[in-house]
């Protein structure tokens, strides 16, 4: 009973109310990186250096107004932001965030679920969010929010492609679908698998880029363009779920990335028996500081680089990383058959 | 309650099947006669994999898996179509589509 | 088991009603969408894992957005079904729906009811994934309809394009 | 602001269109820099037609100033382009002492120059990070604002005002500079040459910001005379035009500098000759620091300034272009008979339809930032 019910469902809460906050810091993150990169202070006010922030955004959000325009779609509009949050959550279920461990007595993996079609269901769920994108721009009937949602769905269905393809060689690589497999097919081989897959990890990471909707890529939210994307209508608790998705989905990106290229909950150089020493920190605190670097790249870029035009992102994905990550894919094809 | 067999599935699968050809047969919307198709496709995978379960052999999966590809090619075809009869009539009324051409 | 299936198979079919019944296409999108991972659900419930993945990927996250698209772009200034075809008989369709549908019941109720299960073979080789029998069986035994569902795939693309391209 | 094809009229059903779509751009958009509105009519992402509409920010400085007396018009013309107001009070007192014929005591044409050419520094700051940032990237946004604020505080130390000056008199200045003054804008000038090198590194070379802006809203030079255009976005395309160079005014003839001119005419090569301009103007800051002479700051000026009768034309080159003042003249009463400004980010903005035609919508946010305009210059 304990073993099939409490502790899954443990897990589960833990794991909610673990992303839930980390979202709510990310975005303080996001913030204090991006001031301190613009020479600012950022968000200093609400306790210590802004570290309450995040509870004052969230008080704001939910006590504001909830508006629905006059001529909405009053269902779509208010299903859209629950179907794109809940694909960004739900995907979590499957990201080993450490190896077996004992916690409070009872050995237990740190994964909700480990699906022998783990990396599929990630990609599947994943695709599910759109819907709420497009929908949300159709639903406030509104010229600039549609525009936006087109764009999104556009950009998102192009990069899927492109992301999918470099997915599909680190199963040629693990030779599992498996999430758990996958991590622990690079401890057999003792190597991170970003250093024996260079290009499909940087295809993924600016494909990851874009499929957030990010910097550079961040053209369905283009406030200087499109005056904030298609969720232009949206306020209060309904914008903040829009909100919470897109930083769920960012953290989704850098979690995956951890699992598939930077070796899940291994310690670096997995196969130096010298640096035996770093097992002392578990597991689950590489995994997530593995996921904090990455995410602080996302935000760095950000910072950092201007914005891509609609059609130049369409040319990149289509003209440059879909061919570069199908050729990737057939020459991994043939170094493991070879090898 | 009776064990799900086999059975179960195929009236499901006839059960959505049949709603689906409703849909073909009095919706005049072509779009929703298209969704309606796609209806009809999933009732035969439902069959498909009850099969497959049945008889624990995979083809039945696989047999789903070209199915979807069918499908995946139908809907890009047929949405091809529609929108291309929309440009040129303005509408997406089957009973409208009564000229073979124009 | 039995309680999942009744549930879903409630909800596939009440999904499957509101998508022919309801009046808003972009409705009667979502329900499709609900409707196909409903269904998607029940494989899971086949132990066919795979296909479930495929079926979400490919239809819900694939086909039906095209669908999507399609009912923004056709933004009709009139409603689709106002105009009604005099030779054309609703009620016969209706008829001859819940005939198949009869058909069909009394087809399976004389077929299965003396047997319920029938001599299942010996159960697939333990601890082999369902995506690996799958790919076996896809690669293996049916190479070459795969291939002809790549190549239609393939000309389904370029159609497409064809004729969804404006004339310049 | 006409165009032959205005999209408010009512356009016949000719054909049936699944995707042309009307969208109101501005008066109240994020990167309109004011309250501009566009009305764009788009084929999918493209523009096809853009119409300009102008005029929510009107207060008739111009009819207002005829009803002021000389000295108070100084102080109308800060409010036009609010963020190089300094060089708007030049052009105004310039006109009315060629009108009356005044001699300006040299030590104040160099701090006039100084100042006029900070003042260009602060204006291309600002448009730098406006234009930076609506193409995304925020990040030089900050900086520039960070820079132009060190101008700010210059003039604050000059006149005591941040943004409205008020800094220029008919026949000099209002006051001279202050003690240590010179240093600091030495100071100043070294931050910002520093400090170009920084903006260049984040995007000259930058491909996403190349991408962006290079072969964007072309304009050939022969184009860009018969439309108006004027100021970097002219020189640009290649026209040698620079009203400092070619009709002298305050002490620039003194000043060795160099105008740069772009080839192109594209968003990037306006970015390049604007760019350029920071480094010419913190040269000519030097030159006038190192060589300014003593002297009073206020020439021999009536106590009531009342020109004779008559009218002129004086130009100088504001940030922005080429900014014109014709005033008129009737020699009895105490305001101008007509007061007229020819604004160059009105003159800029009506080509922008001309550049918008054929881009994206997301060029378009490019070129309303190239184009370097402010709303306040443009309805007066």
């Amino acid at each position: 009973m304990i073993e099939t019910l409490v502790v899954p469902l443990v897990k589960i809460a833990v794991l909610l109310v673990g992303i839930l906050t980390a979202v709510a810091y990310l975005v303080l993150l996001e913030r204090k990186v991006q001031a301190w990169v613009q020479v600012r202070l950022g968000p200093m006010r609400v306790g210590p250096h802004g570290l309450l922030q995040p509870v004052a955004d969230v008080i704001k959000l939910i006590i504001k107004e909830d508006i629905t325009p006059a001529r909405a779609d009053r269902w779509v509009y208010t299903l859209a932001p629950i179907i794109v949050l809940v694909p960004a959550l739900v995907v979590f279920a499957v990201i080993p965030f450490g190896p077996e461990t004992n916690v409070f007595g009872i050995r237990m993996p740190l994964h909700v679920a480990d699906i022998n079609v783990g990396l599929l269901y990630i990609v599947s769920i994943a695709s599910l969010g759109i819907y709420g994108t497009i929908l949300g721009g159709w639903a406030s009937n509104s010229k600039y929010p549609l525009l936006a949602s087109l764009r999104a769905s556009a950009q998102l269905v192009s990069y899927e492609v492109a992301v999918t393809m470099t997915l599909v060689s680190m199963i040629l690589m693990a030779g599992s679908l498996s999430m758990v497999e996958i991590v622990e097919s690079q401890q057999a081989r003792g190597l991170w698998f970003v250093f024996a897959q260079p290009l499909a990890f940087f295809i993924y990471f600016v494909g990851g880029l874009a499929e957030t909707n990010r910097a550079p890529f961040d053209l369905p939210e283009a406030e200087q363009e499109l005056t904030g994307g298609f969720h232009t209508e949206y306020s209060g608790i309904r914008f903040a779920l829009f909100f919470l998705a897109e930083y769920a989905n960012m953290i989704v990106i850098a979690a995956v990335a951890t699992t598939l290229f930077f070796g899940g909950w291994l310690r670096p150089f997995p196969s130096v028996a010298a640096l035996g020493l770093l097992d002392i920190v578990p597991g689950w605190i590489w995994f997530l500081l593995k996921t904090f670097v990455l995410l602080y790249v996302f935000l760095w870029v950000r910072a950092t680089l201007p914005r891509y035009r609609y059609d130049q992102l369409m040319r990149l994905g289509w003209k440059v990383l879909i061919p570069l990550a199908i050729a990737n894919v057939i020459v991994t094809a043939i170094a493991v058959v070879v090898l | 309650m009776t064990p799900i067999t086999p059975a179960h599935y195929l009236v499901l699968s006839a059960a959505l099947f049949s709603i689906g050809l409703i849909g073909v047969l009095v919706r005049r919307n072509l779009i929703v006669i298209f969704m309606s198709i796609e209806l009809m496709l999933n009732a035969v995978n439902i069959n498909l994999v009850a099969f497959s379960q049945q008889w624990q052999h995979v083809v039945g999966q696989v047999f789903a898996l070209f199915v979807v590809a069918v499908a995946a090619a139908e809907a890009a075809i047929g949405l091809g179509i529609i929108l291309a009869f929309y440009r040129n009539k303005e509408t997406v009324n089957v009973d409208e589509i009564t000229l073979m051409r124009w | 088991m039995t309680i999942a299936f009744y549930t879903l198979a409630a909800f596939i079919l009440a999904l499957g009603v509101l998508v022919v019944s309801t009046k808003n296409t972009v409705h009667a999108v979502l329900f499709l969408v609900a409707n196909f991972l409903c269904v998607a659900m029940l494989y899971v419930l086949l132990q066919a894992e795979f296909l479930a993945v495929i079926q979400v990927l490919v239809y819900a996250g694939g086909i039906v957005v095209l669908y999507l698209f399609v009912v923004m772009l056709v933004n009709l200034k009139r409603g689709p079904e106002t105009h009604v075809d005099p030779r054309r008989r609703d009620r016969m369709g209706l008829l001859i729906g819940g005939a198949v549908l009869a058909e069909f019941v009394a087809i399976l109720l004389y077929g299965f009811a003396p047997r319920a299960t029938g001599a299942a073979p010996a159960a697939a080789a333990p601890g082999v994934g369902n995506v690996e029998q799958v790919g076996w069986s896809l690669y293996v035994d049916y190479l070459v309809p795969f291939e002809v569902a790549s190549i239609l795939l393939l000309v389904a693309m370029i159609g497409a394009i064809v004729l969804a391209k404006k004339e310049p | 602001m006409t165009d032959p094809h205005p999209v408010t009229a009512t356009r016949t059903p000719v054909q049936f269109d699944t995707d042309e779509l009307v969208i109101n751009m501005g008066p109240q958009h994020p990167s309109t820099h004011g309250v501009l509105r566009l009305i764009l009519r788009l084929d999918g992402e493209r523009v096809v037609d853009a119409d300009v509409v102008i005029g929510y920010l009107h207060r008739g400085i111009e009819k207002l100033s005829e009803s002021r007396d000389w000295t108070q018009i100084v102080l109308l013309t800060d409010r036009m382009d609010y963020v190089a107001a300094a060089t708007n009070n030049l052009g105004y007192c310039e006109t009315v002492e060629k009108l009356m014929g005044l001699e300006v005591p040299r030590r104040a044409q160099y701090i006039r120059t100084v100042l006029a050419e900070l003042q260009r520094l602060a204006s291309h700051l600002v448009w730098l990070g406006t234009h930076a940032m609506d193409i995304g990237a925020v990040t030089v946004f900050l900086y520039c604002l960070r820079e132009r604020e060190l101008v700010l505080d210059l003039f604050e130390e000059y006149c005591g005002a941040r943004l409205t000056y008020n800094s220029r008199r008919v026949g000099g200045l209002p006051a001279d500079l202050p003690v240590g003054w010179d240093r600091k804008v030495r100071e100043f000038c070294d931050i910002v040459d520093q400090k170009i090198v920084d903006y260049e590194q984040l995007l000259t070379q930058n491909r996403i910001w190349l991408e962006r802006t290079r072969d964007i809203g072309v304009i050939s030079g022969a184009d860009a005379i018969a439309m108006g255009f004027c100021g970097p976005p002219l020189r640009a395309s290649g026209v040698m035009r620079d009203v400092r160079k070619d009709e002298p005014y305050a002490a620039y003839e003194e000043f060795a500098f160099d105008i740069p001119v772009g080839a192109a005419g594209d968003t990037y090569d306006r970015y390049l000759v604007r760019l350029e301009e920071f480094k010419q103007s913190t040269r000519i800051i030097r030159q006038a620091l190192d060589g300014m002479p003593e002297g009073p700051v206020m020439g021999k000026v009536p106590r009531l300034i009342k020109p004779p009768a008559g009218e002129t034309y004086h130009a100088i080159e504001s940030p922005k272009g080429e900014i014109g003042f014709f005033i008129a003249s009737d020699g009895k009463s105490l305001s101008p008979y007509r007061f007229r400004v020819r604004p160059p980010s009105f003159c800029n903005l009506q080509v922008l339809p001309k550049l918008v035609r054929g881009h994206l919508v997301a060029d378009v946010v490019a070129l309303i930032g190239t184009i370097d305009i402010v709303l306040g210059e443009v309805d007066r």
